[in-house]
Parts: structure tokens; C-alpha cells; sequence
């Protein structure tokens, strides 16, 4: 059973070809640490996915998967979910498959609360085409479709996943394996729809995009995790945390003990706004970039609800008969 | 009323047999046309009749009362027996207003019978319907019985006590009209009330208005001498069974269902609303004691991707839209038929292009069908060709989808989907069967074929042992790995080509009424069906020699068809494009073929068709 | 010229055809009473519409018009917006066309901020298609195509634009003609991508959808507009308005003058959590409903950085000159 | 290397001379072939030889290195004149590694000259590459001429004293084996010289590396007797002009902004990246000094949807895509046909269905391009036969659209896109006129026709006084309001069909290339031409009389097409699909055809071509 599973029981024969040094591999790493935790035999895990490098991400994993076309991956997804609910259903996605061309398909998975996990691979650029500007890459930035710079402002994409009023949304790093760790497995015990942003190094077109945040020596100081529970607190002494001034956020420092205007992180508030205000934290100078838990929300899903009334309609109605149903309305007997 | 031109004012009891009669209401689009014509149908369909209707909606969303873009209809043809069309030209109008009356007089047979509500022949009205004269009065309906009613006045005489305001009780009119037809062609009035009382049932003053106008309609026939005569339609004997009326979006909603339940899956119905193809959403959507799940997908894209995601998951994923829509869908289409798994996409066509006229029929993605998804991509086509066999070839399409594991194409047409007529119907056992490709746990590969139909197994996730992977990618054939070699692309694009050609294994030959060779075969598919065999029926009739074919499986074609067109001097092919079915048989089997086309946004008339085959017979 | 406009000027001689009764002919009637204000000759409108009740608009009004397919109206409004600046560029749609199968185009067009204003009035229903649910519509709503309730969440249109980063984004109803305009005038004057949500009554498919809201005698309870640079102050009284308890926003009564604990709206804050908060404000039970201007914050529109790097590239290269180009690279003379 | 056979080892001063050489660069992604391959390239077209090009990259991203998979190879014949395609066979092999070896050795004419990089051979080498001996002492390479070198070594000791890491110097091996190649065809080492000095202006160390180990491999053939020979291919007299070298999605941009250029238009790119059309988006992004507008939008539609927009505004309104995007841009389509705007929509051919074989070639998405949207929504088609004529075919799509108001396509595919060859550079104002329909101020309205072409007037917003209104529903004739009626419907869908067909009227005739009747007409489209061109050249040499038509305009076809076609006994119709020309051309002209496919991802070779002639000759 699920139990004794472990992440070789996730690794398929196939060969796995994302470039040398691609943070890729460092997530299909931590996917298949964490799926052996979760008690879920593993032919119940079904991975989708649409086109780019991060959506090549099922062939590796030796689950049942599906690799569909570019953007469809989450409405692929929610048929899957909605015709087995049994079934622990998992979206891999590039920033361009989720945000560009899958964009709505994204959305509305979220505000229906489709019980699929959503982890979109945000390399800032597109991998598989070589090297155009995605909706996630910054103002200015130059590509091969970009030669003079972006003149796209791109999306916050934990606001759009807010504005989409998502249930659950994290976000973490690629190279960050146990925090990584912890939001994937926030995210699987979630029930309902979880977006789940990973940062992801592109070593081949656009390399070292997180590092800023990311590299060892700065983390501690440039980005601060929201975990459930916890004060806000980020620096390499842990001496930092977020607090809020009513309309804006402030940090304040300290020495010694967490003191109480810290905010204690709780993404359960039913009202996304202090989640969204966490996920443009980072636009004023000086901030650190949020990771962790954004939002955690539970309400039903949609595959419950639309089963739910399946199995009120047989109860009032008794399991369907077909032959009474063809026979129905006005017949008349030649 | 084939006689209708022969009828003179007779004594109040005289009954006159018909052989057939064509009746048109029409009216605002608030005066409840459709449903007193559906009433109007129901009660025929149960006097045992044979039938056909046509719905006519205006394309508009409310035009303003009383003007000519307003006008709603409802055609129905009944007989004794074997009604092809809802008929050329009617025999009888109801026009309760001049817009209605100016929009179909032109269409009526000779001394047609007009009954028209008088009371809405004020200056006004006439100025709204753009008549400079009155009608009524100006001698241009001489060439016809008008029948004038105070039908506004009479029924609110008729609910008079009731206390409704005057805008209820004028609503009751189209009640009152249709207790009148009822008695000139004495039909029963209890199934209408039946409906009524359960539509009704929580508004007791409604419920009471509705069913005083109705029975003081048929009263002020009975008691006046409004008319000169009844009309009797002697019924022959059907095949015996058990029959309904059905439109061609139910009958659709209701093939898919029952294949469904025939091979044992779980209904996914993803779609997104659409003329003319919505009413099967809301048909599926109400089916849930049966386990269908109806999905609204946020467009035409997430429908499809979302039953091709609840195929892969072991369920019976279909969907349905219309010309934009099916646009729309022929990407994911394409990823069906790589990662071979069952899925009926439903086209409800009509009038193009782009938005072009959405509430009118056409037949014109024949083509599309066939060939509009980039590269090789063989898709099974199939096409309905009356309102009821919608459910045979629904049901076709399913059971082609599943026994071949591909994406399959279902036509319809407007015309079809809101058109009605009786259906025999059918014992659920007796469907024909639809076997489901079962991996074999023993040797298990995602593309190892069945050898008889090349179908590959259909192992759903949830099965313990068989974790496989699929995807868009090409496939190695066996395995379902990637693979980009140049000989296994060029196999399984074969091999592809080869399942979908397989599938005329099992599909019936073409079928031919009348001689099996000769001068002149006419061949047809999907909704001009009837036209076509009232032309061809007229024809015989007429003593000239002709046969018709109609298609219902376009793509594999049956074996046969090479044969059968090819005993035939002169083809001829009927169809609402600009021949496309036509270009096709001749692509296919080097034939010589005559294409007659029509695209009006309106099916062919028998006349037009017996018209073509009579020039060309002769 | 412009100034000598009035709103026969924006008739065009098709016949207008919604039900009688439907709230878009006030919306057409208010839009007709702003364009002749705003100094813009006549042909320089173009206004381009989906498909739908609502997007017959474009055929009512004597501007450029373009009736174009379901959903994608903001995608050819950017094109025609990035091929000729100077024209102003209007959007109209329905919620399912805005919402539904259009939501990518749109959040896209505000995130890129193109200098378009969209109208999407809400009737929280499927119109032309004669009544199904729309992403609009509330869960639980029995419409033909869902007969139990319909299982789907809705979105709420004003996060979903602010999740998207729209620099404008308001709410008005199509009764309220006064301040319709005012809204409308903001938007067109607004330099960027506009948002405007309109709730616009279907009473053939969803009847008095707004009047809990809308309804004259409890409009001034249930409602509250945003009005830049005013206190948010409601109530028939004017006597109550809108704190904020640092966390939560609060409604506070008052006799007199509006106590300064009141709120002074500025949409003009560039982050646009505060906006997210008044989006959701009526989540509260007890909160009334905003309306009017959520967010304004200017920066340059997506065309204007686009034809920046044109004239960059001829001032610094000079105007193309083909023939070169055709012969650059590598050439030889046979 | 017609002669390779017959070559032994003689003096290094010998020079041999040969009518045409095919050579081979193969390596690791990593190893730069693609670079060493353009480099040669250049350098090969400056000398004034005839050339084709074939890249061909590895489908994935980027496979572990060493393996077959990794393996990507550039393919490049040349001549002294009249060079069809890249060759069939290589008569040179660079392989870097064994991988490349084992991946191309079986493709090579005997006796072929194999140059290994003896460095890369080692035991673990091998096995990645899956062989179980070393090919270089077990005798298996018995059939070639095996040059062994040092790569690795030598390059690292032409470096040596700058400095580098072993990395960074070994990344210059492929330009030592760039200049062993200079020196055996001498070819000049100026350009690419020139090109590294350019590419590495920042960075002087890498540049010296390159320019060293460049130099180093020439030295190397100089200095040792390496090679026993050097070839010399002697030049023929091409057309007089200024010539470069193209690749088709570098000659499909030019095109484009070409016709914007000459008809005074802005032209507007709106596109969506994909393989292998992306480049033609990079490439058009460059060009903003010519006021063109590049848009990235967010998917296939948005990207076909602002084009229309622009064009809607007055602008040249193109866009580009393969496979699945162009499924994406049917309905939107079907939308400027009703609207009647110019819209070029470029669909660079993949190997398909679904996402299948991205990198690959095919072109089977012709019967797409002429029935793949909905309804009768008639598109004109036109295709390019070389990656220079995507110039030409581009400049005409657009010429077509803007003329007629129409969307058009314009179907390349993967190998055009990527392929090279010299291209006689035109002149801009010898390019064909491309009039713009006018509106009239005096009589304007919407849907005026042109009576020539039938086009309407296009009135852009911001003109006063010409305000008015388009949309997808079906227009009214001349006024371009909504009609329902029946009437205007069919006038409408006629008069769409009859635009396109009156194209017929300004495209050029049908030419053929070899006698204008005969026993044998081989019709070809698009990429196919190089092939057949050099096959029926081939067969001309064996006294088979061939000849060969190549259908540049697809929809409408040229007036006489039927006539052409109907002046041989035999009609070839060699596809890189599964026959949709030979399905077209037979329901179209009632021909009989026999149709020769392949569908393997590549080209065909002038050989397999030859072969089919030669049996279907005799
Ligand atoms: C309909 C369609 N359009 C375009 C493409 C080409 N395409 C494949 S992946 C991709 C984007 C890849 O970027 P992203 O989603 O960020 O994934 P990454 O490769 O960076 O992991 C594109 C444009 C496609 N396969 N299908
Ligand atoms: C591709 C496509 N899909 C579906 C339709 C059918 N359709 C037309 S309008 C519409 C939705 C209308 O709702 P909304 O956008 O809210 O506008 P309203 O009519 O309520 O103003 C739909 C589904 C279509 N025309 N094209
Ligand atoms: S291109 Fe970038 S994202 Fe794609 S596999 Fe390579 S490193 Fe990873
Ligand atoms: S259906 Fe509703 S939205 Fe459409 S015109 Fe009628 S009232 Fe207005
Ligand atoms: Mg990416
Ligand atoms: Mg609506």
C-alpha cells in the first residue's frame, strides 16, 4: 500500500532530458519525495500538462500522465477530476503555458475550486521555443522577440491567482528543497484548487533570472517565507519581520524576542486582500519577497458539488431508468 | 390540403378528408408561437399522424413588437402516414398580427386558409408591418379564405371574471387561436391541459386563464359557423411500437445517453452554449439520475480538453457546439486522435461564415469535418439525416468512438435540432452493442492494438500496474514513448489512416431506395433527407426512374458506395453548400456528379428538389 | 469640431434592437450623452464588440464599429489601438463574453495596459443565448443549463481586472445615468487600460438581477460609490462611512461632519491591495456595495512604449531603407 | 562528390575537380554545428556556388550529451550551378562524436570521406552512443574514406597559451574542423573571421580562441598530408545580379515587409511563438526602423484576432504559425472573410497531427488551408517552392489580400524555414503594385464593390464622414448592414466564392518545365520542388521525357491548370502527406492522378523521386 511507496516507485524509465543544470530537476526531485508521503496508492496520481520544457515533467514520473497541448492542461485537468474524484490530480505548467495562452483555462479552474494542484514552473521566459519574452518576464527585458527590450508589463502571478479568488496559493524555489517540500505537501492535503508558483532556473535562456533573491548568501535577507502560524520574520539573524502600519506594511526590527506587532501569518481569512497585498510585498523597495503559504482556503470543491447533485437527483429520483426516460413525455402506442 | 384549392364554404358539419396538411402560426415573438405550435404537435403526434415541424425564430434577440424582424413561426406537416418535410407551402396561416400575415402569405398554397386576429389591424400595426394599406381591406388577399377573428377581444370576453390585468389575459390568446385549429382538425384538447396544469400548477389564475381561452377557442367554432367545414386526416397504420415526437437536439442528448449506458461508462457532456446547440446542454444537464455529469466549460476549447481529460479517465467524453465553436475545437480534436481515446464531438451546424446567421440551418462543414485539423488527422464522420435518427447516429457516433478509440464527428444541422417528428421508440436492449477495448493486464502496452480494429486499450488511471504515460507528441507504436524516428512516423500515420478506414468493417453498407441502377441516382446527406425522398417519392409518382442513397456515414464511407454510385448513368447531389459532398465523391471515386445547391439559411423544398430531377431525368 | 457634438451626433440610423425593457438602452443612452463630451471628432471613435445582447452596441452608434467574434474583442481592440494610436478605442461586452471565453484576452489587455476602454455590462446571465449561467452568475442559480443550481463559483469581475494590474478599473449601474457618466467620462479620460464593470439589468433572462442593490429606496444603504478624493460616506443619512481597523474595514456612524477616521478615497495608490479590499468589501455581511472609481494610477500604455522603440530605432538608424535591407549580410555580385 | 569512388590517396597538391558536393556536419547540440554549417555556408555562397541547406536540430530540448539523441547534423550541397536540394547522400562526414557517427553513417554514398574527432571515441563515449565495438577498429567503416583527428587535443594546443579553461577551449574544436574543411574545398576564411570578430567583440579571449583553432585546422591540412587531395568545384555562370544567401523564414519576413513597403501600408506582425515559424517573428521584431508593429500576444487567436485589428485600422494585418496555432486561427478567419480586411496568416508546416514532430517537416496541411473553418468561407492559398521564393510567395499573399480584401495563407514548412540558398536580391521597385481598394467619398459604402475584383473600399477610422459599422453577421450587399434574408444570403456566399475565384484573373498562368504534353506531367507543390526539379533532370538525362508543373497558387489555382493537366497521359503527384493535392486536383478536374507520398518528417530525396518517374516512365 501507499505507505510503503518511496520516490523510486515515481521514477519511469524514461530518460530525463531538460537541459544540464535546469532547475527542473531539482522540482521533479521534490515531487517525487513528497508524493510517497501522502498515502495515496500511485496509480491514483494522475500528472497533466501542457507544451514547454516543464511539461515534459509526466514522462518522468511513473504515475498515470498526460501531456495535452500548449495552455489546456488545467481544463484537461478538471475533466479528469470531474469524472474521478478519486483521482489526486496534478497540473505541471511553464509561466507561458499557465499564463499566456492558458491564462484562462488557469483562472477558471481556480474559481470554480477544481481539486487539482496547479505548479506552475516560472522560468520568466518561454524554454522550449528558445528564448522569447513570457508574460512573466520583466519590462525592458531583451529576447529574441524582444530585441529592443519588453514593452509588456508583466503579471504578478499570485495576483492573478487571487484576483481568480484560488483557495490555496504558495509559492517556493526550485532550489529550495525542503521548503519546497512543505508547500507541495500543503498543497496535496488541500482540498480544493492550490496554484503553487516555483521559481525555476533557466541555465540555458535566462539564467540566474532568482538569484538576486535566491543565492545563498542573500536569501535570508531578500525573501521572508509566510508559514501558517508563524510570525513574519526574515535576515540572516532573524531579526526582521513584516508588520502592518493599517494601509501599509512596515518592517520593523528588533532584538530578542518576536515582538507582538509582528503579524503572525494565517492564510485561512476567508478575504484574499491581505494575501494580495503580500503578493506585491516585495514591489516596495526594500521588502522582501514573499514565499510560503499565500492562502489556504477551504470551502467545497466543484467536483463535490456537481456530485453531490448526481446522487441527490438518484436519491429523489431513483438510479436513472433509460427506457422509462426514452418512453417519456406524450407517447402514444401504434 | 392537397384539395384546399378545391374547398368551398360548406355546411358547419361537413368533414373533408385530406391526405396532408401544412399549417403555419405565426406571430410576435411574444405571442407564444412555438409553444402553441408544440402543443399543436403534440396533439397531432398522439392522434397517431406522422409529422414533421420547423421552428422559425428571427435571428433577432427581442425586435420590437409588432415589426417584421419580430416574426416567429412554427410549420408543422401532418398525414396519414411517411411526412418527409414540414411541407413546402401551407394549406393553413394563423397570423395574429399583420407583421406575421406580411412576412408568410407569400409562401401559402392557392386558397389557403388565413385566420387572422383582426383586432390587431389598427393603423399602427399596419404602419409597424410596413403596409401602406390594409390588408384586409385592400382585396390583396383574394386569392385566399381569410378567416377574420376578434381573437383579442373574444378572449379577454373569455377570462373576463378572472380579474387578470389586460396584459395577462391578452397572452391567453395563442390559446385561443390553438382551441380553434384544435377543432378544425379535431384534435384532442387533453394533452394541452395536462401541460398546462402541471406548468401551472403553482398559478392558479394563469392555469385557469390559459385553459378558459383554449376551450372557448374550440367553443366559438362549435357554436359559430366561422368555419365552413372540418378537416379529417385518415391515419394509415405505422410499424407498430410505441412512439413519441422528438426533436433532433433531444433525440441527440438522448443517443448519447443511452450509448452511455449501453457500454457501461459515465456521461461527460462538456459544452458551451451556442445556437442552435444549447438545448442539448440543457437536456444532458437534466440527467443526472443517470450519472451524467454536464460540464459549462468557460469556452469551446475547455469543453472539449475536458471531456478528452474525462475520456482519459474512463468516461464516455463528448461534446457539442456550431460553426464557431467547432473552429474552436479542432486543435484538441487533433490530440485526441495521437492519444487515441473515445470522444463524439456533436456539430449542430449553421448559417456561416464567422457568426454569419446563427439561427438559420446549413450543411456546410462537411469539409471541415473531413480535413479542417492540421496534418493527417483521420476523424469518422457521421450525419443524422431526420430530427429522431439523431438518436441513431449519436448513439453511432459513440459506439464508433469507443469500439475505435478516436475522436468522432456527429452532424446535425438547425434544421434538424429544432425540427421535430415521431419516433418509434426503440428498447434499450436492443441497441446494438459497444464493446470497450480492455487492456489485457497479462501484456499490457498503452498502443499494442486489437487486430480486428487497431483500437488500442483503454487502461484508466486508477488501475493498479498500468501507470503509463500519453501525449501529443508522435507515439512509438506499442509502447506510446516518444519517438521521432521517420519510420515510425510514417507507420503510424498509416496506421492511423488504416484504424479510421477499419471502421467500415463494422458500419452498415450503403443502403439504396429504389433500383439499384439505372439513370439517375440522386444522393444526399444529413437534413435534406426528407426533401429529397418527397422529390424522389413525387418522382416515381410522376412514372420516371429514380433512386436515392442517403449518406449517414461520410467518413469511413460504407464499402459499397464506389459500387453503387457507379450504377448509375447520372448523379445527382442535393445539398445546403456549395458542394461539398459532391467535390468529395468525385475526389474519392473519379465520378461524374451533378451538385444542386442552396444556401439560404433554409432547408430545400420538395419542390425544388422534384424540379431538378425531373430536368434531369428527362 | 469635436466641441460641437451632441449625442444625435452618436445615433446611427439602425433600428435599436434589445427587448424593451433591457438595461442596455440606458447604458447606450449614457454613452451617447459622454462621447460628444470629450472632445474627440466623431471619427476617431471606434468602438469594437464580441458577441452577444450586449455587443450589438457597436451598431447603434454613427462611430467605427466592429462586431467581432465571442470573447476576443480586446485582442483586436489592441491591434487596432497598436496600429493607430490616435484613435480611442472603446470595448463593449457581456459578462460571458468579457469573463467566459474572453478572459484571457482581457486580462492580458490590462496587464499590457493598452490604452482601451472595456465595458462589460453585467447582466450576470447568458442574454443572447437565451439563459444559461454565466461566470457572473451567483452559486446555486437554476438556469436552463443548470437545472439543480449552478455549481460554480462565480468570479468577481473587479479582482479578477485588479489581479490582471488594470490601472483603471470602477463599477457603475445602468440606471444610475448620473453617475454612469461620471464614471464613463473618468475612464476616457484615463490615460491606459480601462475596466468597467456596468450591472445592466436582463429582465427576459434575469430579471431585477440588482434591484436588492440598485432599487432606488435602498440604493443609498446597500451602495456606497468611490469618489476620489471624497470621504466613502453612505447611508440615506450620509450619516455612516467606511474606517479601516487596520486589518478590517469598519463602518463607523456619525452625527455631523464625517469624522477623519473615515476614509479619503484615492484610487491613485499604486498598490492596489487597498482596491482588492473595497472590491470584496460587500463579502461583509452588513457592508454595502461600492461602486464607482476603485483604482486610477497612471504609467505608460503598452502602444506607447511600442512606437517609443520605433522612433528609438529610426532616430538612431534612420527610416528603413528596404533595398538595404534586402541586401544586407553577406552578398556577391555574379 | 559524383567521382568519391573513385578517388585514392595522391598528392596533397592534386586538385580533383567535382561537379557538386553534399557534406555533412554532425555533432553534440553542444558542439556548434549549426554555426560551423552557416559559416561554411557563407563562405561557400560567396564563392558564387549554388547551394541548399538542411538543418536538422534533435527534437529535445537538449538530450544528455553524447547520445543519439543529442545528435544534431547540418546538411549543405553545392555546385557550380542549379543546385535543387541539400543531396541525397553525403559525400562528406564531419562527425564529432560517436553518436554523430553512428547516427549518419548509413546515409553516406559509398566511398565517402568520414573526418572522426578520434578524441571523443573513448569506451564510455561509445556506450553512450550505444555502440558495442569501436566502428573505428572493427572494420565496419571498411566502405569509407576515415580521416582520424585529434580534435580535441589539437584545438586545446592551438589555444594552449591563452588561458582558457578546458571547457572554454574545447568549445572551439568545431571551428578546427571548419578550417580543415576551408582548406579542402578553399574556400575564403574572411567571413567568418570577419563574422567572429563581429559576434565577440567583447570578448577578445574567446574570440582569439575561435580565430586560432580556425586557423590551426587549416594549418593542419597545409602542413600534414592529412588529406590526400583538395576538391575544386567549378562555377557556372548564374543569372547577373547581387546575390545572399536566404533561409525561407528570414525571405517570408523580407516578403512581408516588402508588400507593406510598396502598397504605403504599416505592416503589423501580431504572432505567437512556435517552431519553426518563430524566427519569422524574431526577424521582424528587428525591423522597427520600418515603422513595422511586432506584437507577442498571448495565444494564436489574439495574435490572428489584433492582425485583423490592424488591418481593421488600416494596416498591413499578417500573422504566422504552424500545426496547432493555425488550428487556433479558423474561426477569427472566418471573421475577416465576412469582414472582407487584408490578413496574411503564414502557416509554416510541422509534422503533425497534434503536437507531434515539431522540428520536423511535412506538408500535409493543405486540404486545412482550403476547407478548415466552418461554412463556406473560400480563402485564397498560395504556396512557396524554395526558401527563396518565400520572398516572392509572401509578397503575393499579401499583394492578394490587400487587392482582393481577404485573409490569405501563405504555407511554407520546417524545411523551407530553415533551409538556405542563394538569392538574386530583387530589385524593391521592380516588385509587383499592390493597389489598395479606395474608398469613394463621393458614394461611399461598406460593401461596394470593385467591379475587376470584386473587392470593397477600405475605409479606415479616423476618416470623417465614412463612420460606419462591420461585424460578423451576414451583410446586406453594398451597405454592409445585418441581413437574415434568404435572398441576400445566397448572393452573398456567391459573390464571397466568385472574389476568389476572380484572384484567377491577376496571378500568373500555370508554367511547366519540360514538354507542354506528353506521357508524364509530375505536379508538385511547395518544398517538394527541389526534389522533383533534380529527379526530372535526372530522368531527362536518361532520355525520359518528364515534365513538371509546380502549383505556386493553390486556391484559386491558376485558369489553366485544367488544361495542363489534361495534356499528359500520366500525372505524378509526389506529398509530403497522404495525397491531399492528388484528392484536390482529381475532385477538381476529374483527373486521374497517381499520387506518391511520404510522410517520415523529411524530404523527399531526388533519388526515391526518380526511382517512382523512372517506373511510371516505362
Ligand atoms: C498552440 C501552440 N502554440 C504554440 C506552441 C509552441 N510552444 C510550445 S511551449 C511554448 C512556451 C514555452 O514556455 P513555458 O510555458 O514558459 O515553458 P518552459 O519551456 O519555459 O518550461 C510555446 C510557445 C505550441 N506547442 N502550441
Ligand atoms: C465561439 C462562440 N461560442 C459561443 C457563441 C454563442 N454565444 C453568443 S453570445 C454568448 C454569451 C452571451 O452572454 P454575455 O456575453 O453575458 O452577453 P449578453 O447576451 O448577456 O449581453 C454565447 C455563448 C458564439 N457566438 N461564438
Ligand atoms: S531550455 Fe531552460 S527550461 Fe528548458 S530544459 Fe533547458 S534549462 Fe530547462
Ligand atoms: S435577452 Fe436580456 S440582455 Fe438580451 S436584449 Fe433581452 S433583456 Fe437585454
Ligand atoms: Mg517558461
Ligand atoms: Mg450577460
Amino acid at each position: 500500500m501507499a505507505t510503503t511507496l518511496t520516490n523510486k516507485d515515481f521514477k519511469s524509465d524514461q530518460e530525463v532530458r531538460w537541459c544540464p543544470g535546469c532547475g527542473d530537476y531539482a522540482i521533479l526531485n521534490s515531487v517525487q519525495n513528497v508524493f510517497p508521503k501522502l498515502g495515496i496508492p500511485r496509480e491514483k496520481f494522475v500528472v497533466v500538462s501542457g507544451i514547454g520544457c516543464a511539461s515534459r515533467f509526466p514522462y518522468y514520473m511513473d504515475t498515470y500522465g498526460f501531456h495535452t497541448i500548449h495552455g489546456r492542461a488545467p481544463a484537461v485537468a478538471t475533466g479528469v477530476k470531474m469524472a474521478n474524484p478519486e483521482l489526486s490530480v496534478w497540473v505541471v505548467s511553464g509561466d507561458g503555458d499557465a499564463l499566456s495562452i492558458g491564462g484562462n483555462h488557469l483562472i477558471h479552474a481556480m474559481r470554480r475550486n477544481v481539486d487539482i494542484k496547479v505548479l506552475m514552473f516560472n522560468n520568466r521566459i518561454y524554454g522550449l521555443t528558445k528564448g522569447q519574452a513570457s508574460p512573466a518576464s520583466e519590462l525592458g527585458k531583451k529576447t529574441k522577440s524582444t530585441p529592443m527590450g519588453s514593452a509588456d508589463a508583466p503579471f504578478n502571478p499570485l495576483a492573478i491567482a487571487l484576483g481568480a479568488n484560488a483557495r490555496f496559493v504558495a509559492r517556493s524555489v526550485d532550489i529550495m528543497a525542503g521548503h519546497l517540500r512543505v508547500v507541495l505537501e500543503a498543497a496535496a492535503r488541500h482540498k480544493g484548487s492550490a496554484f503553487v508558483e516555483i521559481f525555476q532556473n533557466c541555465n540555458i535562456f535566462n539564467d540566474k533570472a532568482f538569484d538576486a533573491w535566491t543565492e545563498k548568501d542573500v536569501r535570508d535577507d531578500r525573501m521572508v517565507s509566510l508559514d501558517p502560524g508563524e510570525p513574519i520574520v526574515f535576515g540572516k539573524e532573524k531579526n526582521r519581520g513584516i508588520a502592518l502600519d493599517c494601509l501599509e506594511p512596515k518592517v520593523v526590527s528588533f532584538d530578542g524576542d518576536v515582538p507582538d506587532e509582528v503579524l503572525r501569518w494565517d492564510p485561512s481569512r476567508t478575504d484574499p486582500t491581505l494575501s494580495f497585498m503580500m503578493a506585491h510585498l516585495d514591489d516596495r523597495p526594500n521588502f522582501p519577497l514573499p514565499i510560503g503559504i499565500f492562502r489556504q482556503v477551504d470551502e467545497p470543491t466543484y467536483e463535490q458539488r456537481v456530485h453531490e447533485q448526481i446522487e441527490t437527483a438518484q436519491s429523489k429520483r431513483g438510479k436513472g431508468d433509460l427506457q422509462g426516460l426514452l418512453a417519456s413525455g406524450n407517447t402514444w402506442v401504434v | 390540403m392537397g384539395t384546399a384549392d378545391s374547398g368551398t364554404m360548406k355546411d358547419p358539419s361537413t368533414k373533408t378528408e385530406l391526405p396532408s396538411v401544412v399549417i403555419r402560426l405565426a406571430g410576435d415573438s411574444g405571442d407564444g408561437m412555438q409553444l402553441t405550435g408544440t402543443q399543436f404537435t403534440t396533439s397531432t403526434a398522439l392522434s397517431g399522424h406522422d409529422l414533421a415541424t420547423l421552428p422559425d425564430f428571427p435571428a433577432e434577440i427581442r425586435a420590437p413588437a409588432g415589426t417584421m424582424n419580430g416574426v416567429s413561426g412554427y410549420q408543422i406537416q401532418f398525414a396519414g402516414t411517411d411526412v418527409h418535410t414540414p411541407g413546402d407551402s401551407p394549406d393553413v396561416l394563423v397570423a395574429m398580427n399583420p407583421a406575421a400575415l406580411r412576412a408568410n402569405v407569400g409562401d401559402l398554397v392557392r386558397n389557403a386558409l388565413v385566420l387572422v386576429n383582426v383586432d390587431s389591424f389598427k393603423p399602427k400595426d399596419l404602419a409597424k408591418a410596413g403596409y401602406e394599406n390594409n390588408p384586409l381591406e385592400d382585396g390583396s388577399l383574394s386569392g385566399y379564405r381569410v378567416i377574420e377573428v376578434e381573437l383579442t377581444r373574444l378572449t379577454r370576453q373569455a377570462v373576463d371574471d378572472l380579474g387578470l390585468d389586460t396584459r395577462s389575459a391578452d397572452r391567453c390568446k395563442n390559446f385561443f387561436a390553438l382551441g380553434m385549429m384544435f377543432w378544425l382538425f379535431e384534435r384532442p384538447m387533453e394533452p394541452t391541459e395536462k401541460w398546462l396544469r402541471e406548468k401551472f400548477a403553482n398559478r392558479e389564475l394563469i392555469l385557469e386563464a390559459n385553459l378558459r381561452a383554449l376551450k372557448a377557442g374550440w367553443a366559438y367554432c362549435e357554436a359559430t359557423e366561422v368555419f365552413a367545414e372540418r378537416y379529417v386526416v385518415p391515419r394509415a397504420a405505422a410499424e407498430p411500437g410505441t412512439y413519441r415526437n422528438i426533436s433532433g437536439n433531444t433525440a441527440t442528448a438522448l443517443g448519447l445517453l443511452a450509448a452511455a449506458e449501453r457500454s457501461d461508462l459515465q456521461l461527460f457532456y462538456g459544452s458551451y452554449p451556442i445556437t442552435p446547440a444549447s438545448d442539448v446542454l440543457h437536456e444532458v444537464a437534466k440527467y443526472k439520475e443517470f450519472g451524467a455529469v454536464s460540464f459549462q466549460a468557460e469556452d469551446e476549447i475547455s469543453a472539449v480538453a475536458a471531456a478528452i481529460g474525462a475520456s482519459y479517465a474512463g468516461s464516455l467524453g463528448t461534446t457539442c457546439t456550431s460553426g464557431p465553436g467547432m473552429a474552436l475545437k479542432a486543435e484538441a480534436m487533433g490530440l485526441a486522435t495521437m492519444v487515441e481515446l473515445p470522444l463524439v464531438v456533436c456539430n449542430i451546424q449553421r448559417g456561416g461564415p464567422s457568426t454569419g446567421l446563427p439561427t438559420k440551418t446549413e450543411q456546410a462543414d462537411l469539409l471541415q469535418s473531413l480535413f479542417g485539423r492540421p496534418s493527417e488527422t483521420p476523424t469518422p464522420v457521421v450525419a443524422a439525416a431526420t430530427p429522431s435518427d439523431c438518436f441513431a447516429m449519436a448513439y453511432e457516433a459513440a459506439r464508433i468512438a469507443v469500439r475505435s478509440m478516436t475522436p468522432v464527428i456527429f452532424l446535425s444541422d438547425g434544421y434538424l435540432a429544432n425540427g421535430a417528428e415521431p419516433w418509434r421508440i426503440p428498447n434499450v436492449e436492443d441497441l446494438p452493442d459497444i464493446p470497450v477495448p480492455q487492456p489485457n493486464p497479462e501484456n499490457f502496452l498503452p498502443y499494442l492494438r486489437e487486430p480486428e480494429t487497431l483500437a488500442r486499450p483503454w487502461a484508466r488511471p486508477g488501475t493498479p500496474g498500468m501507470e503509463h504515460r500519453v501525449g501529443g507528441l508522435e507515439k512509438e507504436d506499442g509502447t506510446g514513448n516518444v519517438s521521432y524516428t521517420a519510420e515510425n512516423h510514417e507507420r503510424m500515420v498509416h496506421l492511423r489512416a488504416e484504424k479510421i478506414q477499419k471502421i467500415a468493417d463494422y458500419i452498415p453498407e450503403q443502403s439504396v431506395d429504389g433500383p439499384d441502377s439505372g439513370e439517375l441516382l440522386v444522393v444526399g446527406w444529413g437534413s435534406t433527407y426528407g426533401a429529397i425522398t418527397g422529390a424522389v417519392e413525387h418522382a416515381r409518382r410522376e412514372g420516371l426512374s429514380v433512386s436515392h442513397a442517403h449518406i449517414r456515414y461520410l467518413n469511413p464511407f460504407p464499402k459499397n458506395l464506389g459500387d453503387v454510385l457507379s450504377s448509375y448513368r447520372k448523379v445527382l447531389i442535393p445539398e445546403m453548400n456549395l458542394g461539398q459532398l459532391a467535390l468529395l465523391l468525385r475526389g474519392m471515386y473519379g465520378i461524374e456528379t451533378e451538385s444542386f445547391t442552396k444556401v439560404q439559411g433554409k432547408p430545400f423544398t420538395e419542390a425544388e428538389v422534384f424540379t431538378k430531377i425531373r430536368e434531369m431525368a428527362s
